[in-house]
Parts: C-alpha cells; structure tokens; sequence
C-alpha cells in the first residue's frame, strides 16, 4: 500500500514504524502499527507492505486507490536499528551485516539495507517466507545488493526448504559475510520464534543481535503500557524504547 | 493521509469556560482519564497540556508496581479493553521526573493515587504533600486490595468509607474519588465517599469485559479478564453520572467514552463539572483540545456565556 | 442494494449441533434473546423460525402491560438503548394466538415469564402448564418488583431466592433464570439462582444505560434511561457468562452482543451451552440461522464432531 | 438517492418505506426507514428523497454513486394508504383527494398521487417547506397534476408565506377540490404539528384524514415494539400497522 505522508516519508528512520487509523472503519478505535518498506523523501510518499491478519488489513485490501480513501497516520515512532546511525564506511571503517526478515518482517529492514549500502558498508540477507510468492521482497533485496538474498521456503518452493534459521546457522557458522568480513551485528524482523532461534544463535557465536518486536499497541506515544516488553531493567514500551531492542535486553 | 502534527492549543473564546471542582480550580472543563495520558509529557507534541483543565496522572503507588503480563490490550466493538494492571514506577519516580516537569509547563496537575491496602494510598499522599505542584489527588478505589481481602474494594461501602475518611485526614487538599461501575448501585458508594469527606467523585472506571480469540480458543488478554472503555461504555457511564450527581452534592468528573465536544456537552448536562477523554487519546492525540474548542464552540451556538451553565441542565 | 429476502433454513453438517440445556433439548445452539423475535411469527420470512434450536419469546406477563411511553429506542455506539418496559399483551394472548402457531411450525419454545409481583411469575407459569406447546421457561427477574419494594429483584440474593423457588415449585419444566448485569457480583446472584432450583441461567440481560440529544438538552429516550444491549456489551456479557458458568453446575445461556458465528462460539468456549442472538437481528433478519451455519463451519473447520465440545474449552 | 432494489421496486405500494441500513456503517447498527419517492418497476430501482438528520442520512450524502455502494434494504413494509386500492373512476366512481406534503413528507405522496391521477381520481395537493429551493418535489407534482400544487415557504420565498396549514384550512373551507367535488380524505405527512393541525381541521369539517407517522424502529418488521403509536385500541406498531393510520385513531 502507498500512502501520502509528507512528515512520516522524511523524517523515517530504518526501524521506525507509522501508527495508523482508518477513520472509515467506526467501529475499530485503535490505530495499527506498520514498518515503512520504502520512503520516498521528495514526494512526500512511502510504502507498507502488509500482511492480512484481521479486520484491519482486510480494510486495507479493499481500499480503491481511486477512492483516495484517507488514513489518519502517528509518525515516525519508535526507536531505530542502531546500524542506522553508522557513518559510512569511509568514515568510520567497513561493517557486515547479516540482516534476516521472516515473512513480512523481511520489510522494516529494507530501509535498513538501504542506508548500510549507501554508506558503504557490507550486508547479506536472508529472507524466509511461507511460500515462493509470499518472497515479495526478494527482488527489491536483489536489486539493492546486486546479488540475490539467501532465501527460505516452509514449502521448498523457492531457496532452501524449511524455516530460514538454517540459513542464519549456516552464516553464522561461516563466521563472516560472503565477502569475507566478520558480521558485526545481526538484525532480526519476524514472528518471535524466529527471532528467538537466530537470537540464540547471535549469541552463541557472539555476535550482536538486535530484533523488532510486535505488540498491540494503544497509544503508539508511551503513554498506556499497553505494549510492554520483559528486559531485565524491567518492563520497556515497544512502541518508543523499541520496537528495535538489543536481543539481549528480551526476557522472551 | 492525513497526520497530526503540531502542538495544538484551544482558540480564543469570550466564553467563560472555567469550572470549580470541588476546590480544584479549572480553566475548562477538560482533564484526561488517568492512565491514558501518562504524566502529559507523551502527549506534548500534539496538544499544550499546559492549556487543559487538568492534566490527571498514571495512577501511583508507594513503591511501583510491574503490572500484569502482555497481552494487555484488545480491541472491541467500539471499545478496548485493558489489563495494564497499574503499572507505574512508583511516588518519588513521579515527584523527582513528571511533577516539576507539568509545572514547567503550567500544567494543573490531578494525581491518581493507587494502593494494595488503606495504608499505602496514605503514603502515597503524605509523599506527594511535599511536593507544590499537585493541586488535587484522585483515589483510584477499583484497586483489589488486601484489606479488603483481595476484593476490589471500591465495590463495598465499608472499604469505601474506610479509605477515603483515611486519605481524607491525610490531605487539605481538594480529594476526588473515583468510582468503579461494576456495583449495583452508583448511588450507594457515591454517597459513601462523599460523607466520608470526599470534595468530588470521577466515574466511571472501567467496566469488567473479557475478549477471546475464537480461533485460537484463547483469551485475548494475558489476565483474560480486563476493563472495557471507549464510546462503547459511554451509554453505562452517562446513565451514572446522572444518577451519582443527582444522589450528592458534591461535584462530579464525567468520564467514559467521551470523544467528541458533543460526548462532553452530554456528560454535563447529565450533571458533570468536569470531564476527562481518557481512549480517545490513543484515537486521536489531540482529542482534548478538540474537546475543549467544541465546547466552546456549543456555547457559543447556543448563547451560552459559561460552560458550567450546562451542568445538570439536562431538561426531563 | 441486497435486499433480504427469502426463508433461510440451516445447511446441512455431519457435525452434531445439539445441545440440552437443563432438560431442554435443542437440536443446534441458537435460540434468540428474548423481546427481540416477538414470538417468531414476524421473522417467519427471513428464517425458518421452526429451526432455531429453540424461539425465546418476548416477556409476558399475567394480564399484560403497557410499557413506556416512546421514543423507547435510541441508537449508542455499537448498541442500542431501549425502554420498551416489557409491553405485552398477557399470557392468555400467547396462548391462544402465538403457541399454537409456533407449534404448528415445529418450532422448540421458551416461554420468557416476567412479574411485577413474585405471585405474578407463578401465575403466568400456571396458566402456561395447561400448554402443550411450551418446552422450558425463562423466567426474567430484572422486573421492579412490589414484593421487593419497587427495586429490580434481581439484584438482590433474597429476592431471586425467593422469585426462583416459587417458580421451582410451580413447574417441573425446565427453569432458565435469565440474570441481569447490573449487579456487583454476578456469581453470588448465579449461585443463588441455582441453589433455589434453576435449571439453567441465562445472561445477560441489558446494562442500564443514557443517552442525550446534546443539541436538544434532552434524553433520547422518553424514560431517560434504558437497557444497552448489541456488540458494545458483548466484552462484558462474555465476562459475565465466564464467571457464572464456573461458579455453577447448571448450564448457562450466553447473550448480549452476538453478531456472527464467531461470536456464538467466544461464548461458548467461555462457558455457555446455548447462545440467543438479539438485538443482531434488527441489523440481519437472517443472522440467526447464519449463525447456526456457522457454528458448523467452525466446527469442521477445527475437525469438532459435536458443536456441545466447545462449552467451556477456552484454554487459559 | 437511487437504489437497486427490484424486490422493493416492483412491490411497493404507496405509503409503505423501505427499511435501508449501509454496511459500512459499522458503529451504527440500526436500519434507516425512508418511503419511496419514485419506483421503476421494470429498472427495478426506485428513489429516496431524504433530509439531512444525523449519522445516516450525512453517510448517504456521502455515498459516490461510483463507488457502488451496498445498501441493504428490507421491503416494502408497513401499511400503505387506504387510497392506494380505491377502484379506478370509471368502476367505482371519481373521488377527490387533498394530499398535505410538509418538507420531505411531500415524498410519500407521490406514489399515491400518481396512482390515484392514473386511476381518474382528482387530486390536489399542498406543499409546504422551509424554503423555495427546499421544494423539491414540486415540479414533478406539477407535471404529473398538470397544474402547480399550492405552495406555502415558511420565508416566503414561493408561494404562500408561512405554515402551509393556512392553505389546507383555504381547502378543506372551500369543502371541494379545485375541480368541484367535495372531497374523500385528505392524507397527510410531514412535521408532526404540521399533521396535527390539518387533522384537527379536516376532523372540524367532516373529512376524513390519513396521516403517515415516524417513529424510530428497531426491528422493522413489528418484533420490537420500538416504534409504538398511542391509540384508542392501545399501543400499535408504527412499522407494520402504520405508518399510515388513521388520524382519528392516533392520540397525539
Ligand atoms: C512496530 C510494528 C511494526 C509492524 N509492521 C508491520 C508491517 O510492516 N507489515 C505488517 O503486515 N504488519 C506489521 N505489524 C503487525 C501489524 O501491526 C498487525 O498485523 C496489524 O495491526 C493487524 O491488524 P488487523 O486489524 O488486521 O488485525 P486484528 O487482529 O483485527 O487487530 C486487532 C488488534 O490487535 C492488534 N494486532 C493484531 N496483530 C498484531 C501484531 N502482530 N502486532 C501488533 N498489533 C497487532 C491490532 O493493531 C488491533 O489493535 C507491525 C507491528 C508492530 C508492532
Ligand atoms: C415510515 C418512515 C418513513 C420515512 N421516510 C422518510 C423519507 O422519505 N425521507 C426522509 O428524509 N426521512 C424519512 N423518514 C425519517 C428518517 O427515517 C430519518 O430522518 C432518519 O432515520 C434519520 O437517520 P439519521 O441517521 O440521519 O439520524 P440520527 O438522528 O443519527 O439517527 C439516530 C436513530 O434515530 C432514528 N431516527 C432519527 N430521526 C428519525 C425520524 N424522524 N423518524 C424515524 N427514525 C428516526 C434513526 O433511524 C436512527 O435509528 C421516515 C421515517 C419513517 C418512520
Ligand atoms: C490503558 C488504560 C489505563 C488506565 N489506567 C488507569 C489508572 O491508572 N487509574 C485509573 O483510575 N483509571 C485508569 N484507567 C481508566 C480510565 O481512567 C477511565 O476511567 C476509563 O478508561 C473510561 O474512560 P474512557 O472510556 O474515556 O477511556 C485506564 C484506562 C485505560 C484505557
Ligand atoms: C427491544 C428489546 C426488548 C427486550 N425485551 C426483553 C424481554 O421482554 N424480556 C427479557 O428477558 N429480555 C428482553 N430484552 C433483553 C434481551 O433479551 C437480551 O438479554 C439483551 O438484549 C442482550 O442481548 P443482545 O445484545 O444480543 O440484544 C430485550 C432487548 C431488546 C433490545
Ligand atoms: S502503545 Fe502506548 S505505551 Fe506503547
Ligand atoms: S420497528 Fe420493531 S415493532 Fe416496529
């Protein structure tokens, strides 16, 4: 879905979510929260790639463009992938990255390759999804990274078959990014299981993780605590100390 | 799209739209349901709290509490519910980050004071006595409570009376006490907390809802039971404010589902002095002062030269 | 435009829908609240009304009643306020015009027996002994009832032990006890319910609720106050039902709010051996039967070979 | 408004309404009554005139007939006038009619107008509103008439000044319709003092006089006694044995 939003479209940062509410659907109250997956700054545009889940997201499917149906939108929110504040490479010294989206996580962290490869830094992705025509992000990946992104079918109809945490193992294991530089850190976005596994992994190989948490949110401002995350210093608020934590912050 | 932006204040009026809350004075009529505001600061972007009635905090413990577990929010037919569980950092978290803050910014400041037990909302007062920036303290008593073995105490006369005549000698300072709906008879415990020494009441609480996932055959709620509020409740919630502040005489805070100036017009006609958007908040972030221009904007309509012309002026 | 038309019936399903309900044999869950179906005849056109797993009629009293005075209705946030105050034409008109009919269409009933005195119940009951047509009663105890000094009886223990133990002694046909929400404690009232001698409870009845014309200054409904019922109160109904199914041994009834076949099964797994759609039928004349539909859908869906395996099976 | 309804088109009988409810509304539950101004029974589509009240009738403003919006519709309903089966001039004998259309009252008449101007009957009819350009109906009136209906705006700004009472009590004192015959009934509908007013003064001159009443209505099938009339025979359903009653049975 594309959306007009001037403030949303130029002050996002890779991470950071839009809360957002269709006053059409009176009976919903809530706002949902959505990862921008592409930004266009000059024209005031981006774009959520969404997954039906409920009520929310079958609305949205029904949207008419041709309707210019409005949506009322919070944002940006949120705390933003560390690496995206990374000087460039010239800067301060070349990175890797392993970036892993499950299912439609696999679009907050496009942004986030965007900006690693534009200041030069090295990033592979792995992507899992259910089946070969739920890969949507595939291409967009390829094309940014001028490879193809390691991927994974539950079905085995597109890379290898099964969960994608083999691939994260095999990666991992391998110790460096296919260019041959020991990963800096891994960012994780997908249902929790997944996160939990490459997490695992993270930090049996001893490097950094961070994940993108989903809760329901109320407010998307921090003030209902309607969106805790369990961290050792206590209960955090997804919406504006995450949803981007450090996985070792996450009591899961 | 459209997006909220900017720090929204309410217009200039030639209407009078100050109210007088049992002492605590108010420019307008307009303050926020506790735990749906935080301390204001979250909300500072979209609306000047400084310029609302009231700003009315998180409700506050002694010493903290960790709420319950997530889930803690679901969403229903016009309405939501929540399990929060009082989550808050606890009295001297509020005094030493939150209150010099509000005052910072002029805010009147209504603190909702929690407890597990009579004892700790005196504490939690005799705490915030020494701070200047409080002007009034709500008595959250829908809280279960030990010595009310475990009950919520805000359901019993006895409970009632006992912790508000407590928090009563704690404080000079103007004490609303606020009402749970889940009781058969608002007017009982409403007259109980007023001839316990009560300044003025707020209700409604939320009320008692659960939500399950059919599919999934599971409560939506990790505490599966949690309180439902938003424009769902506000027919419950309006019903009690008629019949509480007919049942007093002390003033009354009308809360529940209010979203719209036309929500709070009702709400004082049916005898409120006040109101609080507590949901609407999460709807849309500069509901309060949509709220407060609106009311100006039905007075203006109708003639009126002050807003607390409309309390209890329902005609039936 | 869709226009509604034609007299649906159930699909056929190799899933087992029936239920018993305290000695009431329904051949599928789905019987409709009480007051919101007349006594069948005039939804005749949109469902076959001999289907349902039993017809649940309006409220009848001993000589009839007038009820309020309109406009008895008023439209709320997904809900509805009505005043209707229990108009009926009395017992002996359902028994000559309305039974006959719904047994001449196979339909399953529940007579729904209101008062406004506890003799008056045991009236209605007796006359409705002479009916072959009547297969369980439901006995609606949120009546201002003379004998309990004008106040609704069922919201204290004594009054419902009292209404309910007469009605016991006067029938040996299953006695549904339709509770209302209004109260602080609904297990107490459950519990006092069953031990006088229900046979099932149903709930809830409606909540208390207000509305106002803001722009008028007035009430929207003539009575000012009326009974909330529609998918706003479904979070607290469910709530209730849960409450009350666990407190007893009795089945329980569940309504309030039930739109769909989603619905109908949240409130079976929370407890209810038996669901009533109501105020969903002046939104779909149809919606009865689509939700015996799908409760079949949901049951082959899940692999459940009996709709009755999903009473209480919430997981939690 | 148009709508497709082609059972409700090709049924309808004068004075009966159609009970409409928009899906899209999803916090407001309840069905809309509304008569119908015009059907075509071969297009099997008909017409609602409507004024703006509330929620309702500003969302069917706001209906994009290119959207295709749905409505959902229950019909015909209720009791039409007691005219709407008079035999034509030619089996039983010519009839005159005075119809009283106040605002958007001056709807429901029309399909009787039309079927007692078809059947050879005289019919005069008198129309009121707020104002000329609220006076919607009176070109068709005058066509189907062949002469203009007698208008009365509450400013002045078409035909009588004022109430249009004053026009109806010029009538009923005339004693006979503009063609000379006395007349039949006079039927009325509109504001109910409006109705209040012209039945009090046919029942001062002997006429008799239908009225078509509003109430709210739940159910719209005459289950929920919602929409009760106070009569000598007690309370009757405004949705099933109105709304047309006689205005002799209707106790104000
Ligand atoms: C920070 C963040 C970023 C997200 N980014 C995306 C994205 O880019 N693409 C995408 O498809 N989905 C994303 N999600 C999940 C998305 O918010 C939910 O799928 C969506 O809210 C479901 O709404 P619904 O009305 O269809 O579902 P319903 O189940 O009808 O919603 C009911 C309520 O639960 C909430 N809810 C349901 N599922 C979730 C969930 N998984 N997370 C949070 N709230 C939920 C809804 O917001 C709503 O309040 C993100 C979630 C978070 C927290
Ligand atoms: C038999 C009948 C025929 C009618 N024909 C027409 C017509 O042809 N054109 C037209 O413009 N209006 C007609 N009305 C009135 C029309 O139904 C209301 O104006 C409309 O329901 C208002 O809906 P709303 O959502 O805009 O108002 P709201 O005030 O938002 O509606 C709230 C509730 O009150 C009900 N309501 C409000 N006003 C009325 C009213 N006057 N009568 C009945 N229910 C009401 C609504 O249906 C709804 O349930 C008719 C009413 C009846 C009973
Ligand atoms: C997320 C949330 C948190 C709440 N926390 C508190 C609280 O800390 N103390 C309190 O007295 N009420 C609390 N409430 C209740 C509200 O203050 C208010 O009474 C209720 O929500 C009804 O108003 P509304 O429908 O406008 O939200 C909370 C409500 C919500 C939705
Ligand atoms: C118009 C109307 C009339 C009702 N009349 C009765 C009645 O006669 N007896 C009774 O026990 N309940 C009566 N009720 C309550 C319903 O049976 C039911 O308990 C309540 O509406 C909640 O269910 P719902 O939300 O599905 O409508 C009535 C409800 C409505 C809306
Ligand atoms: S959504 Fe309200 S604090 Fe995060
Ligand atoms: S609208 Fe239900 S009886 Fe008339």
């Amino acid at each position: 879905m594309e959306v007009e939003a001037p403030i949303c479209a130029r002050g996002i940062e890779p991470g950071q979510f839009v809360h957002m509410r269709f006053p059409d659907m009176g009976a919903h109250l809530l706002r949902r929260p959505f990862s921008v997956y592409t930004a266009d700054r000059e024209a005031g545009t981006m774009t959520v790639l969404y997954q039906l889940v409920g009520e929310g997201t079958a609305f949205m499917a029904e949207l008419r463009p041709a309707a210019s149906p409005t949506v009322e939108a919070i944002g940006p929110v949120g705390r933003a992938w560390s690496a995206a504040v990374l000087p460039s490479a010239d800067e301060g010294g070349r990175k890797s990255f392993l970036l892993v989206g499950g299912g439609v996580g696999a679009a907050p962290l496009h942004l986030l390759a965007e900006r690693l490869v534009s200041r030069g830094h090295a990033v592979d992705v792995v992507l899992g999804a259910q089946t070969a025509s739920a890969l949507v992000t595939r291409e967009r990946y390829e094309a940014l990274l001028g490879r193809a992104p390691f991927c994974a079918t539950d079905d085995g109809t597109f890379g290898a078959r099964g969960f994608c945490t083999g691939l994260v193992s095999e990666r991992l294991d391998a110790g460096c990014s296919v260019d041959g530089s020991p990963y800096a850190q891994v960012c994780v976005c997908g249902p929790e299981p997944l996160m939990r596994i490459v997490a695992d992994r993270a930090r049996a190989t001893s490097v950094p993780c961070e994940v993108s948490l989903e809760r329901r949110m109320a407010c998307g401002v921090g003030a209902c605590l309607s969106c805790v995350v369990d961290t050792p210093a206590g209960k955090r608020r997804a919406c504006v100390d995450g949803p981007v934590f450090d996985a070792q912050e996450v009591i899961w | 799209m459209t997006e909220a932006s900017g720090r929204r204040v309410p217009r200039p009026t030639a209407v009078d739209l100050s109210v007088n809350v049992g002492g605590l004075r108010m420019a307008n009529p307009v303050t926020v349901a506790s735990g749906t505001f935080a301390a204001g600061r979250e909300y500072h972007d979209f609306v000047d709290v400084g310029t609302l009635g009231a700003v009315t905090t998180k409700g506050v413990s002694r010493h903290g509490w960790e709420g319950n577990a997530a889930p803690r929010i679901a969403e229903t037919p016009c309405g939501m519910l929540n399990s929060i569980g009082l989550q808050n950092p606890g009295v001297d978290h509020l005094m030493a980050d939150e209150l010099p803050w509000l005052a910072s910014v002029g805010a009147t400041v209504v603190v909702n004071v929690s407890g597990h037990s009579f004892g700790e909302y005196v504490e939690v007062i005799e705490r915030l006595e020494d701070s200047p920036h409080v002007h009034a303290y709500e008595l959250n008593i829908s809280c279960p409570n030990v010595d009310a073995g475990g009950m919520n105490m805000g359901c019993q006369v006895a409970s009632v009376t006992e912790v508000v005549t407590r928090a009563r000698a704690a404080t000079a300072r103007p004490l609303i006490v606020k009402l749970t709906p889940n009781v058969t008879d608002i007017t009982e415990i409403a007259r109980a907390a007023e001839a316990a020494g009560a300044d003025a009441l707020s209700l409604i609480n939320t009320l008692l809802g659960m939500a399950i996932d059919a599919e999934r055959r599971r409560p939506l709620l990790a505490r599966v039971v949690g309180g439902l509020s938003g424009p769902a409740v506000k027919p419950v919630a309006l019903r009690m404010v008629w019949e509480a502040s007919r049942a007093v005489n002390v003033p009354v805070v009308g809360m529940g589902g209010i979203s719209t100036a036309a929500d709070a017009v009702e709400f004082m006609l049916a005898g409120a002095s006040a109101v609080a958007v507590g949901t609407a908040n999460f709807v849309d972030p500069q509901a309060t002062v949509k709220v407060i221009d609106g009311i100006a904007d039905y007075c203006e309509r109708h003639g009126i030269d002050a807003a607390r012309d409309l309390i209890g002026a329902l005609e039936c």
